[in-house]
């Protein structure tokens, strides 16, 4: 299967801390690959990394044919590289619809028109409409983001970015917070969009790790300790000992 | 930025034919500080496209105002009015190109080193015109004729008339208000409103937030421009306190004054400022203190400036206000 | 110009730089921990200036002025802190830039009411009076070096202060990382008000011991305030050290700036910090 | 819209006058009834000067001793009551033309008084040919307002920013100073007045060398002051008033080029600071068409009455004040107080001679004033006359073409 996106001895420091320490990943085309670990691993770096949000210190990322590492974020993101955050990160004063149009409009040729109001545009009107459908939040669109429930808010997060129509989708802890009920309805809405995404994903949400995980991934200290198949790394036992055996898989 | 409400659209209307109606019945005094009222009511929407819509707090923008200014005052010819069909383009380019370059360094910064670049530079401007020659150094420069609206060789109108005058900007200040309101809806201004409230996120849906900053800057130093264009038709004279950050923080003053939630705001705080200081002059020699005391009021006491008086509380049920 | 001519250049340009760091490190220490823009600490200068006038006109005593003047000067700051600043940590630049302007027109108004618009200046202390030979032409006043002595002094005391005590730890932390000084258990509050009527003082210091090398006039305060900003802006936002290399550098700017492009002197300093703010956007010792 | 200006505009008059103890007793006459709205009867002159910031104490001299000289004839115009209307210019440029306006068209004054600073008087002399305005500018020395901008409607009483320099430099010259450095502020004025200098010194048979320009209002000279004493010239020439003036010269004496290089500048460069400078402005030479210890009998009862009602000291901007007061007298006598028989009070004006504390004056057919100019020097803290520099001297008005 070929890759979506590789990356090879990526490191991260600020100052004398190491917050991403020679970690080489690959990311199969169509997978769900989740990233765990303890607090304080490095997840969330490896994920600014990725997106562009931090500039890397060394290593690579090859994305399709090309290294993308240490592109401005608006460059990666007109890649295809999509990318939602941990804390909520909509838009409050729009309307749910609005958000998402912000989204497709990123994907435009160019969104530096003057005069056309933005509402005139179809492909973009199309592409935030699909959005929203594939969320659910159809029936929330002329509600104002700051309104919606935390679920919501978290559904439309999604949204946003499905609207930019990225190939890989970065998901920073999507279910955090959550209600089980919540939790549920994005576990299904991820596994929806494995249709046609590769989906790189950290969670802490260990049951909807191994419900939807292709690939799981295990970060200590910023290091990657272990790299499998769900069965394997419930079998592995440096993770056990390192992580699994604590109360998070309780 | 919202738009305005429909009620405040037609109040506005309301507003503009009766403003249309002023120099039917005012003295010529009159009509020209309205005039100047209206020139500065462009000047701080200008600032007002940057601060509320952008969300990007210049200390400079008077820079532009001068150099629109100063530019029809230099190149108008000595002996005869500049054709406004070049002179106009002319100037609107040169600022729109000054705050491009401006903006190219300033705008790579953000909060308080965009506060002090931009100031920084606005001195700079100053600097440039104070200490130079060509400009007429601290005592600014003439320009000998008004510049000309002509047709096939025959004055289509004169800028020389008061009232014409007052009817040309009424219209420019009509067509800024205007044409500020659809660039904000159309997808450039959906693009800079998203970056006010979160530019790392605009960036990560693939934007390339610095050239949208950049051109809202260029945008914004143009209209500047614009009204500096108006400011010296009307009194033939420019000097380089029209750089001066005591303007700029005057115009920033304006549109708080106004309210940064409204696209009217800049508009209406333009009307109250130049009135109050006229009003505050003529009563006390020591209006500057009353006019330190009364800044720092609004700002303490009305975060959403005048037109916030007339806003309803915003309500969690209120239907999307974009 | 000869060597010897261009050493007096020199030490002209570092006795200015010295000055005018004495003002840009109040001002940068108070963006950097208090994280407030403060259009008004050009005002301090003045008071500055106008208090080394009144003291010395009252008592004919420049030691007095001094003595006197910078308490005075710090209690002003720590009132306007208290009374006015606090209120502004939590709001935004905006808010701050435009309540600041407003305590400006305020001083020069009062400025205008207890001093009036004439033109003052304050006699040389009369331990100074005297110049230095330097070619039979030219003479270096005392008064200027002992002001450059006094800047100096000044420096190394901060130096020590910032580097070696715990107030300094505190203070560098701070204009790192508010919230995690905070966490520490350190009294933000009373720091900040430290900070803003230390800055105060110095800057009225500034004022007081350059009344004697300049004459004092309305709006005294605001000409030196943009010198200030840019010295903090290419110094980077907090630095100490960054204000000071930036004060010596804009310092030496002006001053061959005038000797060497006479006509582009007040442009020269801002063209500085175009070309550093463009090899490093955030300012030489500042964090990105 | 309709803002009452007239009576708040007209309220500082009042105000001012009633503070003024004597002055206002002797100003009853014209300032007692602010609050009465325009009468066509009444001559409404609108005074635009300095009565806030670095020049406020000008522009109070100036309108006291205008409203002596008016009240010595007995308060009235031409045989009209006066309606005054001030208004603060703040020496203000940006605001200089609109200000302007406010009195021209607004107020509807029949004349214009005004001002200190050139850069305002050059915007109020453009409003003034606009409007067909008359206007009496009692000092701003730039020299298009009686040279290319001249207009039958726009007088002064001063002098032009090239007359005391042209006296200077004459003085200069006759000394044989072949190395002259000029060092001033880069404006219109710093220019007219190095101009001015050059021009006489030429005609004396000196040399400028070179000139030093220093951005307004500029007034750190240390490297200015270092880079003169590498140059060695002969004498330096200078032209600064107020502030930058105090700083000048005390920096100069600081430098130990006092006593060293001789140092000249027009009168501004003591007058009003004199005390501020102390024991550094001792021996400075200066040209001025006025000085306080001038003989004649019109100074000494002027410095005395001046003082009386104003318990305040005479300068050269009191005496051009009082000057002021008197064309207008002269003027409008002429015409039985009609401002409006624009021919006859313009020619009456100008046919008008002066019997000034500074000697007796007249105008040029520019309309600035033909006069004398003293050389004068600092002994013990006073100005004291020297020797006429120059007698009659006359502005060139280049590119005056009124005839």
């Amino acid at each position: 299967m070929p890759k979506a996106l590789e990356t090879e001895a990526l490191s991260k420091r600020f100052g004398g801390l190491v917050a991403v320490d020679n970690v080489s990943l690959a990311v199969r085309q169509g997978d769900v690959h989740c990233v765990i670990g303890p607090n304080g691993a490095g997840k969330t770096t490896l994920l600014n990394l990725l997106s562009g949000a931090l500039p890397p210190s060394a290593g690579r990322i090859r994305f399709g044919d090309q290294d993308i590492a240490g592109l401005p974020p608006h460059r990666i993101a007109q890649l295809g590289i999509g990318r939602s955050f941990q804390r909520t990160n909509i838009f409050p004063e729009f309307s749910a619809y609005e958000n998402c149009r912000l989204g497709a409009q990123a994907r435009m040729a160019s969104s530096m028109r003057f005069f056309r109001p933005a509402e005139r545009d179809d492909g973009v009107r199309e592409r935030a409409e699909r959005a929203l459908a594939l969320t659910g939040l159809t029936p929330r669109r002329d509600t104002r983001a700051s309104v919606l429930s935390h679920g919501e808010q978290r559904q439309l997060e999604i949204g946003v970015m499905l609207a930019t129509e990225p190939s890989l989708l970065l998901l920073d802890e999507p279910m955090a917070g959550m209600s089980a009920d919540e939790t549920a309805r994005m576990v299904d809405l991820l596994r929806r969009l494995k249709e046609g995404h590769t989906l790189i994903l950290i969670e802490h949400d260990m049951d909807a790790v191994f419900a939807l995980a292709d690939i799981i991934t295990v970060m200590v200290n910023g290091a990657v300790l272990a790299s499998g198949t769900p069965q394997e790394i419930r079998a592995s036992q440096a993770v056990q000992d390192a992580y699994l055996g604590g109360d998070d898989l309780a | 930025m919202e738009p305005a409400p429909r009620l405040v659209n037609w109040l506005l209307l309301a507003a503009l034919v009766a403003l249309a109606f002023i120099p039917q019945f005012a003295d010529r005094y009159h009509i020209q500080l309205l005039t100047k009222i209206m020139t500065m009511a462009i000047f701080a929407m200008s600032l007002g496209l940057l601060v509320s819509g952008v969300g990007l707090v210049s200390l400079g923008h008077a820079a532009f105002f001068g150099l629109g200014a100063y530019l029809l005052a230099l190149l108008s010819p000595a002996g005869e009015g500049a054709a406004v069909w070049w002179i106009l383009p002319v100037v609107l380019a040169g600022t729109t190109a000054a705050a491009f370059l401006i903006g190219a360094l300033a705008v790579r910064t953000s909060g308080v080193y965009f506060i002090m670049l931009t100031l920084a530079f606005g001195q700079m401007l100053f600097y440039l015109f104070h200490d130079s020659k060509f400009a007429g150094g601290s005592d600014g420069r003439f320009m000998n004729f008004r510049p000309v609206v002509t047709w096939m060789g025959d004055d289509l109108i004169s800028l020389n008339d008061r009232p014409t005058l007052f009817y040309v900007t009424l219209v420019l200040m009509a067509l800024s208000y205007l044409a500020i309101g659809v660039v904000m809806k159309a997808p450039f201004g959906r693009a800079v409103l998203g970056i006010r409230v979160n530019e790392s996120r605009m960036r990560a849906l693939g934007f390339n937030t610095y050239l949208y900053k950049l051109v809202a800057f260029a945008l914004a130093g143009g209209m500047a421009g614009l009204a500096g264009f108006i400011y010296a038709t009307q009194y033939r004279v420019v000097n380089p306190a029209l750089f001066h950050w005591r303007e700029s923080g005057l115009v920033l003053m304006m549109v708080i004054l106004g309210g940064l939630r409204s696209r009217l705001g800049p508009l209406v705080g333009a009307f109250a400022l130049v009135l109050l200081e006229e009003a505050l002059q003529s009563l006390t020699d020591h209006w500057l203190m009353a006019m330190g005391i009364f800044v720092i009021a609004v700002v303490l006491l009305l975060p959403d400036g005048l037109t916030g008086l007339f806003r309803r509380k915003p309500k969690a049920a209120e239907a999307a206000d974009a | 110009m000869d060597w010897l001519f261009f050493l007096i250049q020199v030490l002209n340009g570092v006795q200015y730089g010295l000055l005018l760091f004495l003002i840009a490190s109040g001002l940068t220490l108070v963006f950097g921990i208090l994280q407030v823009i403060n259009l008004a600490h050009g005002s301090f200068y003045m008071v500055g200036a106008y208090l080394a006038f009144w003291l010395v006109s009252q008592t004919g005593n420049f030691a007095i002025a001094v003595v006197a003047g910078v308490p005075l000067a710090v209690l002003l700051g720590f009132l306007i802190e208290r009374l006015m600043i606090r209120f502004l940590y939590e709001r935004d630049h905006l808010t701050q830039v435009l309540l600041t302007y407003g305590l400006i027109l305020i001083f020069n108004e009062a400025q205008r009411l207890l001093f009036g618009s004439d033109v003052h200046g304050v006699p040389t202390p009369a331990l100074f009076t005297a110049s230095i030979p330097l070619t039979d032409n030219l003479q270096y006043p005392v008064y200027r070096i002992v002001v450059s002595v006094i800047c100096l002094v000044l420096v190394a005391i901060m130096a020590l202060v910032i580097q070696k005590t715990r107030l300094g730890m505190y203070i560098r932390a701070g204009s790192t990382n508010r919230e995690m000084v905070q966490l520490l258990g350190v009294d933000m509050s009373r720091l900040s008000t430290f900070v803003f009527a230390a800055g105060a003082g110095l800057a009225a210091l500034a004022g007081i011991i350059s009344a004697p090398l300049s004459s004092i006039y309305p709006g005294i305060g605001e000409n030196i305030l943009i010198v200030c900003f840019v010295i903090v802006v290419i110094g980077g936002i907090g630095s100490i050290k960054g204000a000071f290399i930036a004060a010596l550098l804009v310092g030496l700017a002006d001053t061959f700036g005038k000797v060497l492009v006479p006509e582009f002197a007040s442009v020269a300093v801002y063209a500085v910090m175009a070309v550093i703010l463009l090899w490093r956007p955030q300012g030489l010792f500042g964090r990105a | 819209m309709t803002l009452t200006t007239h009576s708040k505009m007209a309220r500082p008059v009042s105000r001012r006058a009633v503070l003024g103890g004597a002055a206002a007793a002797a100003a009853v006459g014209t300032l007692n009834a602010p609050f009465v709205l325009a009468q066509p009867a009444r001559l409404k002159i609108g005074l635009m000067l300095p009565y806030s910031g670095t020049f406020a104490a000008l522009g109070n001299n100036i309108t006291d001793a205008m409203l002596l000289a008016i009240n010595e004839k007995g308060g009235k115009l031409g045989g009209r009551e006066v309606q005054w209307v001030r208004l603060d210019d703040e020496s203000e440029p940006s605001k200089a033309a609109q200000n302007a306006n406010k009195l021209i068209v607004g107020e509807k004054v029949d004349i214009l008084v005004g001002t200190v600073h050139s850069g305002v008087a050059a915007a109020m002399v453009q409003v003034a040919r606009e409007e067909n305005a008359t206007l009496i500018i009692p000092n701003a020395g730039v020299g298009a307002a009686t040279g290319a901008l001249c207009a039958p409607n726009i007088f002064r009483t001063s002098f032009s920013n090239w007359q005391p320099a042209y006296a200077m430099g004459k003085v200069a010259g006759e000394r044989k100073h072949q190395n002259v450095v000029t060092i001033t502020w880069k404006y219109a004025a710093g220019e007219e007045s190095v101009q001015g200098f050059k021009d006489g010194l030429a005609a004396g048979g000196g040399k400028v060398s070179k000139e030093i320009w220093i951005p307004f209002p500029n007034d750190e000279f240390q490297a200015h002051l270092t880079e003169i004493a590498s140059l060695r010239p002969d004498a330096v020439y200078t032209f600064y008033a107020g502030g930058g003036a105090v700083k000048f010269v005390k920096d100069w004496e600081a430098a130990g080029l006092k006593g060293r290089v001789p140092l000249y500048g027009p009168g501004f460069l003591t007058d009003g600071v004199l005390r501020a400078q102390g024991a550094a402005a001792e021996g400075l030479e200066t040209t001025l068409h006025y000085v306080e210890d001038l003989p004649n009998p019109v100074n000494q009862r002027f410095k005395a009455d001046f003082k009386k009602t104003t318990n305040r000291d005479v300068d050269v901007y009191a005496v051009q004040g009082y000057d002021t007061g008197q064309l207008l007298v002269q003027g409008l006598e002429a015409v039985k107080g009609n401002a409006g028989a624009k021919r006859e009070f313009y020619a009456a004006m100008k046919a008008a001679k002066i019997d000034s504390p500074r000697g007796p004056w007249t105008l040029s057919k520019s309309q600035n004033p033909v006069q004398d100019f003293y050389l004068r020097k600092v002994v013990s803290g006073e100005n004291k006359f020297q020797s006429v520099a120059v007698k009659g001297l006359e502005d060139p008005s280049t590119g005056c073409r009124m005839a």
